[in-house]
């Protein structure tokens, strides 16, 4: 058994000339990007619909932030909003129904080296996936994390979601949903180690894209709550709040989002917010009319699992072979007839 | 299968370096009888807390750290915390030991240890003592007004049994030495093993201050002198010893049990992350694990549940890092929608599933071969995966470092089949010999060549070179939808024809690098025993015996069982009969309502009835203990009857 | 297959009660000639959005009406929305159509409508038209400067390639009645077909009405208008015309698909109760479920995940109402879990799983019989339970049925397979008669008599009977943990093997009350061609035309898949040779790579061979299309070579 | 297939002699049950296990409110804490790990005439059971789930839970757990539909007892966090918190506990705190030293799911034949040659 011999490897499978180990973990020069260089292809989401200023946001922030395609993943599950990776000219990782932020999580424990992205739906993060999204923000790993809250299942065909408001008529209520829409802000304020929570709406694209430039600033666990419309099954449902700019409540601070000129013209309903007070935080998430858009908290003191964990020591084969020889050592009876004693 | 040879031993202070050294506490006072042995089964049973398992494994490594063959079995209650002195609440250890290797758990035990009357009735009714074997019991419970009568009265039913029962005063012994004796009588009671088996004491004393190692001074010194007196009232008070004949091994062994040998394995291989969600018995590997990890900078993630546990595997495997997942049964099955994202993405990923009784919760600490079936077929659609089952403590240790090169040499899920009889049972073998080919290679961030696609799929062999984050010029998508070979969505008839044929074509391709199984045995005869996974050394154990009485009978024990090796065909041509004998679910065709028609078989014999069109029996049991070799041989001689 | 005879027709105004009647429009224009047939292939696609689906539903039901057999297949586009006129966005509806019962979608398409040469073109290149069908395709293209030139590209190259293309202008016509044609030219295309088909008009208008019962009427008056307006328009300008004589039944037909046939079946078993996870294609039954249990006082429940949906329903069948819960592939992979459970607390439950292609997340619609082997032997440990593959729309309907009953009388797990083929496939099956029998009997509150015990195992059948909370006397904590006649927890080896033994006895006890499956064709022969779930109208259609070439072939369909019926054994022993065809993964013996030590088979013919020891062979395919008679044909004629 | 004859049926496995279907929804006369009529069996729990106060608790409050045992069912999923079902004289479900909380709700949706506890561990219903957590308190049905929390895997041999203490040596955090702890508490109170969340102590048995029954008398699902000490792995754990009464903090109002003269006397450390002011509660709930016992929030005004979805009409055979065959008629083709048109 340990001495199989897998003699049709030809290079085909295994890798090939790796290179030094460090290029994984450093990035030493600057690139310089165009918007092209991470697109690709034609989005298959309906017009209108709000995962395509979504796209146009994250593609934007790539380019201003000059990620390098190769060393930046846009992780995501199963429905409409996490076709997003593939629209993407970097890596991506297209998985499961509900199971985005463990695969995340993996990746940046392995290769804290490269920037991840998360996108899902609101039945994919709040519904099959809540588990993993309350632990996702206990564990605080650096990454953005961008809910695509359509308050509708779009993929299967408009099914009422966990954030489907009360009443809504969907294919699985057709009497109206029964119960009151989940408040994805405050579950998120409730859990320990939360360290960045925004929400944000897909019709301002000024601000959606401070607020996930903010974000992806952040270094901790940032989830952005992004109101998604989805022309397709449900195209009045947020049309009350594009066409009256006082549903929209305007958070800013200091240390949180700069409202500039043009949007504090049109968008009057403006509040002041530190985000560091995670008590008014729970208080304005809990608000739905009008919604509240800006930065709700934010903690930059709270450790990241990846660096409590990480290990920064270059694990060489001698690092290996003398750990391994130090653990075979306790178990080993040698052939003079007496356990080696070592009292440690 | 035991040879006995009498003989009287006076005042005999070293036989074969065993014996009661000079050093210490003087020549052995014993004057009585030494019977020679070739090898003999010891149980060390109390209330769980009372330290027998401790005592039974320094027994375990004394004797192998005397050259002998041993076996250890864990004895487990099932709950944390059983009532104390009840019949379920067995805790304690198994030791089979001999002159010869020893390769299992072994059959019914010969000589017994216990702490009270209760545990002891509870084994007495598992059918686990060998009638009439010898019992050492704590007579302490004389004295216990509240418990004396059914003290006594199980006594005297054992007797008149016919076993034979020394009572020992461990309690008041132990006493002189130290106040509590409930947290020394363990060591005491090794001593008087050490003494009835002519061990070396200094060698005892030796794998004491190993096991206290961490403690105090103090706490090592009164162990050790509980160690003698146990030893020297052995030697005072009881009217036989035993010496069993042994031959010291010229290299260096370990001992550790199957689910240290796996974790080992995971440090071998060079795999830097294991994520995992506790679960018995796979969860003692990722504590020792988590521990060795910090000394070569690896990480046990514990995951909120085995389903995030397998995706963070997934993720870190996908970021260049093979990933092992650890679990049991219930976590194995929650884990199947992951498995196949990993089996569709062609992830390297390497699970272990070490199985206890099934199905639901079942019997968590119990061990059983249940999950082979799930394990091939588990997972919706064509999931094609490696599954090997290690046989022995040492193919734990190896077959993590052959399922971490499969699996990143064919971007394949490589499944571990063990089991809680493997997880908790040690016994010794060869130290390893680092290999720096073990390890995995350092993670490739060379550039993709222009035009390389990321599932290139070798049309004779369904290879494809992986593409790993950070690899400029390797940016795709992966994902668990249809794909092309740009790992591009994709719904076309054609594509997926092509991409379900590279994927399971693998399987094939692996199948050609493997070698026929040996067989144990002549290879023709008249019946063939077809065994997988920790069954093995029962099962040899029997067909050699049956070989030495003239049978013609020889057995094929698997352990690639996905793909199957080349040759068993040819194998099973060259004999009469043929049967499987697992450690799982069967029917037996003697149940009324069982025919041919409806018979459920055992996991094994299904798939190669299937494969090989040959009439294979099964014979199989779900006990929950592993499979005695006295056992298999009663069914291998009423099946070849 | 389709016998010609051309006949033509002057101003013939009916034709078997079908043509125009005298109402409404007048009297037929038409002077053409007039092909009678058996029975013909319609397709009718759009981009999606544009009531291609709603054109083919109708026009299978006028169908239908008219006394015809009918198979609807439904052409769906992966994506929610893809691109306008593009090529993998065909969206819409086959309808095979003729003078005898269709049982299955058929070969290639003799005749079809389509509403952009894109979509057209996706539909050319998937091989799904016949080589030199009829096309009748939308003109307005050619206006349309932006893609004039691919248009007229596309329609050259069809009728080089020897196509007979029709341009119809039905923007152009439609928007004489309405003003936004995209809404209503898919009425027109009906009006079109009627005429071609010559079709009772009054019938396709009643269609109409029904389509959109719930409009407003003005809405329906212009739908009336537009497939007036496409009647007329194929008499005035066509110069081809079909009639195909229908045999009305005597009795009344239900048309629904395969998902809504499940949910009446559900609504009949006198279950209350589905537990569901949206996942196509299996959700539509549920939709359509939530919609009718308003009606019967019943409830859909939308569970946060599917193991959560599996363990509701585990919950509310435990309290006395068994349950249903629905899924595909990927959910029915996470329940695995949960029915373990079910299986071990004996609880009745009703899975269903609609496959779609796999593994993983795969090809969510499209078909694929791929799930077989995870459901038998999905979950860890030994979980027995019944496994069904509904054949037809109609089995579909009662099988739920069976399933409930079976589910409440062996307190067991009870999966239906179904696939997306006949979830989305519609064909009129006899409207069923109600019987009181179907309904679940009211919840048992006696009490329970003094003694009994809640696993009273049976011993020769292994059945037990179920206590429901609320029954005095009947108290006791159900566990997935191993337990005794008690559900006393309990780790004792015999109480193990017997409660297994009672568990996996359920299954020999249901055997032996299924009868022999029936065989199609004679009982011997040449060639058995074996089959599951939906391509039984595939497969017979293929071997009842080989059999009037003179072939000896039968076929042989299994609806019982676990336990697999008696009687079997003696059927394969007619037959020289035997062979699956499935639609799922088999390496193909002529690749390279492939031998008999490692060729993969399909999962039916697994299972056969590992209980028969017969080498059928195994032919399947993995196209995510239902099966096509003539490709079935095939394989059997080189199977037989 | 429609015709499968059950041959081997007789009586013994399809139920015999149903009575009326009123009794399974009624309960019309008083019975008086003695503590005794509750217990089963020995537990097996360690001495000193926290999880006896509890089912002690659980079995008084049984025989005070008189609970027909046979009407009575406590759910639970796999843990040390999971085996208390198996510990009482009523109906029990022992069912998976995580589970318990989904197999509760069909229960109650089926039988709405059944009562219904919940018995979870931290490990239970805070890690694997996280996202059906979230949702039962959305879902809203009555029942009463206790969260039995020792901050510890007790089953499995002391492993880590989310409610684990930063820098907590266990099993698999040799060198001490990485996170801070999961409040449970937040996280309920970030929940919509929220309706009732109250935490105790299992040392105290009298709030245990008082808490456990406001629990029981709301309607809704009422959440419990019952701080339980695990003796066999963390024997020192709670140790502080027992020997201080100051470090316990009682809450009471006239809506809430009210704390007796006893209790007053002994846990000087109190506050007056109204259960319906979610702010404030969330902001107790943020605390843990003094642990905040009593009842943090209660709305009885949030409907619950049953209650909404449970439909009174009696299901008789009439009923389900008209429906079915009026869903007949909409897809039936009647031999006269025309469907029969209804337009409504
Ligand atoms: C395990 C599993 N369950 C269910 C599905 C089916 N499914 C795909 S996407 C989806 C939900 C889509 O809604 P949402 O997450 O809100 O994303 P959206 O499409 O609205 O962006 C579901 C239920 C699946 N793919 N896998
Ligand atoms: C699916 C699954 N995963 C893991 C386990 C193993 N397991 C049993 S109980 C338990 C956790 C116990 O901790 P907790 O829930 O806090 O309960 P406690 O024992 O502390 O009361 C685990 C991980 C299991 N039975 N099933
Ligand atoms: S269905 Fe809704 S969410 Fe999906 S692509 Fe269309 S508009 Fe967007
Ligand atoms: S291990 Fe802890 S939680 Fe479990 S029974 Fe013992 S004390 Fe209680
Ligand atoms: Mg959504
Ligand atoms: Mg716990």
């Amino acid at each position: 058994m340990n001495n199989i011999s897998l003699n049709v490897l030809n290079g085909n499978g295994a890798a090939t000339e790796p290179l030094n180990v460090n290029d994984c973990l450093l990035q030493l020069y600057e690139e310089h990007y165009e918007l092209e260089d991470y697109q690709k292809g034609v989005p298959r989401w309906c017009t209108g619909c709000g995962d395509n200023a979504i796209l146009t946001a994250v593609q934007r922030l790539c380019r201003d932030e000059a990620l390098p395609p190769e060393k930046t993943v846009f992780v995501s599950g199963i429905g409409c909003s996490s076709r997003l990776p593939h629209y993407m000219n970097t890596y991506g990782f297209h998985s499961l129904h509900g199971r985005a932020l463990p695969v995340a999580e993996g990746i940046r424990l392995a290769r804290p080296d490269l920037k991840v992205f998360v996108n899902m739906g609101d039945g994919d993060c709040c519904s099959i996936g809540a588990a993993h999204w309350i632990h996702a923000i206990r564990y605080n790993m650096n990454m953005t994390a961008m809910l695509h809250d359509n308050n509708i299942y779009g993929l299967t065909k408009k099914q009422a979601s966990p954030t489907s408001p009360i009443g809504l008529k969907t294919n699985t209520t057709p009497r109206g949903s029964y119960l009151d829409a989940l408040n994805p802000l405050t579950v998120t304020l409730g859990v320990s180690n939360v360290s960045f929570v925004a929400q944000v709406v897909d019709w301002i694209p000024k601000l959606l894209y401070q607020t996930i430039q903010a974000a992806y600033h952040h270094k901790g666990f940032a989830f952005i709550r992004v109101i998604q419309r989805c022309p397709e099954w449900l195209p009045t449902h947020m049309e009350a709040y594009m066409q009256d700019p006082t549903r929209v409540l305007l958070l800013h601070h200091e240390n949180g989002l700069h409202v500039d000129d043009e949007l504090a013209k049109r968008y009057t309903k403006m509040q002041e917010h530190d985000p560091s007070d995670i008590n008014r935080a729970r208080e304005i998430a809990s608000g739905s009319d009008p919604i509240p858009v800006g930065i709700l908290y934010r903690n930059d003191e709270v450790p990241c699992y990846e660096d409590v964990r990480f290990d920064s020591r270059l694990r060489t084969t001698s690092l290996v072979k003398n750990g391994l020889e130090a653990e075979f050592d306790k178990f080993t009876i040698w052939p003079d007839g007496h356990a080696h004693v070592s009292r440690n | 299968m035991m040879e006995v040879e009498e003989l009287t031993k006076v005042k005999k202070e070293k036989t074969n370096g065993h014996g009661v050294p000079a050093t210490g506490m003087g020549p052995s006072a014993y004057m009585g009888k030494v019977t020679r042995l070739n090898e003999h089964l010891v149980e060390i049973i109390s209330d769980s807390g009372e330290g027998a398992q401790k005592c039974g494994q320094s027994f375990g490594s004394i004797v192998a750290q005397m050259g002998l063959g041993v076996w250890t079995t864990e004895i487990i209650p099932a709950e944390i915390r059983p009532p104390a002195r009840s019949v379920a609440g067995a805790s304690g250890n198994r030791i089979r030991f001999g002159s010869k290797r020893v390769t299992n758990g072994g059959n019914e035990t010969d000589l017994v240890i216990a702490f009270n009357e209760q545990v002891l009735l509870g084994r007495v009714r598992s059918k686990e003592l060998k009638p009439g074997c010898t019992i050492l019991l704590e007579s302490m419970w004389r004295d216990d007004k509240r418990v004396a009568k059914s003290y006594t009265d199980a006594v005297e039913q054992l007797i008149s049994a016919g076993y034979k029962v020394y009572e020992i005063p461990m309690d008041k012994e132990c006493r002189k030495i130290v106040s509590d004796p409930r947290k020394g009588k363990n060591m005491f009671a090794l001593g008087v093993l050490c003494g009835l088996y002519s061990l070396d004491l200094q060698s005892a004393r030796d794998q004491v201050v190993l096991t206290f190692g961490k403690k105090a001074a103090k706490v090592i010194e009164s162990n050790i002198a509980l160690l003698d007196a146990g030893y020297a009232w052995a030697d005072a008070n009881l009217d036989f010893k035993y010496e069993i004949p042994a031959e010291k091994s010229t290299e260096p062994q370990i001992v550790v049990n199957g689910n240290t040998a796996l974790a080992l394995g995971v440090l071998a291989s060079g795999m830097e992350i294991c994520a995992m969600y506790p679960i018995t018995p796979a969860t003692s590997a990722s504590h020792y694990l988590s521990d060795a990890f910090e000394e070569v900078g690896g990480i046990v993630h514990q995951a909120e549940d085995e389903i995030a546990a397998c995706c963070f595997a997934i993720g870190a495997s996908y970021a260049g890092k093979c990933t092992v997942t650890i679990t049991s049964g219930p976590g194995y099955s929650l884990k199947q929608e992951a498995i196949g994202l990993a089996v569709m993405g062609e992830i390297p990923l390497v699970v272990v599933n070490v199985m206890r009784g099934g199905p639901s919760t079942g019997q968590p600490t119990k061990t059983e071969q249940g999950d082979l079936m799930t394990t091939i077929f588990g997972s919706h659609g064509d999931a094609p995966k490696v599954v090997i089952a290690p046989a022995t403590i040492e193919d734990c240790f190896y077959s993590m470092i052959t399922a971490r090169k499969i699996a990143e040499t064919f971007n394949m899920v490589v499944v571990i089949l063990t089991d809680a009889n493997l997880a908790s049972s040690q016994q010794p073998f060869k130290r390893p010999v680092f290999d720096e080919g073990w390890l995995a290679p350092p993670i490739d961030q060379s550039a993709i060549p222009p035009g390389a696609k990321p599932y290139d799929w070798d049309p004779k062999t369904g290879l494809a070179r992986r593409f790993i984050p950070g690899q400029p010029g390797g940016m795709h998508t992966l994902t668990g939808l249809a794909h092309d070979e740009n790992s591009h969505v994709a719904y076309d008839p054609e594509i997926n024809q092509r991409s379900m044929r590279a994927r399971s074509l693998k399987l094939a391709t692996l199948q050609k690098t493997l070698n026929p199984p040996p067989i144990f045995g002549d290879p023709t005869g008249d019946m063939l025993v077809i065994g997988w996974g920790s069954t093995k050394g029962a099962i040899e154990e029997a067909v050699e015996l049956l070989r030495q009485e003239g049978k013609k009978v020889s057995s094929l024990h698997l352990t690639f069982i996905q793909p199957l090796p080349p040759g068993i065909k040819e194998i099973l041509a060259g004999f009469k009969k043929c049967i499987t004998i697992e450690n799982n679910w069967s029917d037996s065709p003697n149940d009324e309502m069982i025919d041919g028609s409806n018979r459920r078989y055992s996991a094994l014999a299904i798939l190669l009835r299937s494969r090989y069109l040959v009439d294979i029996d099964c014979w199989s049991e779900c006990r929950g203990t592993p499979l005695k070799p006295n056992t298999v041989r009663r069914v291998i001689e009423e099946a070849m009857a």
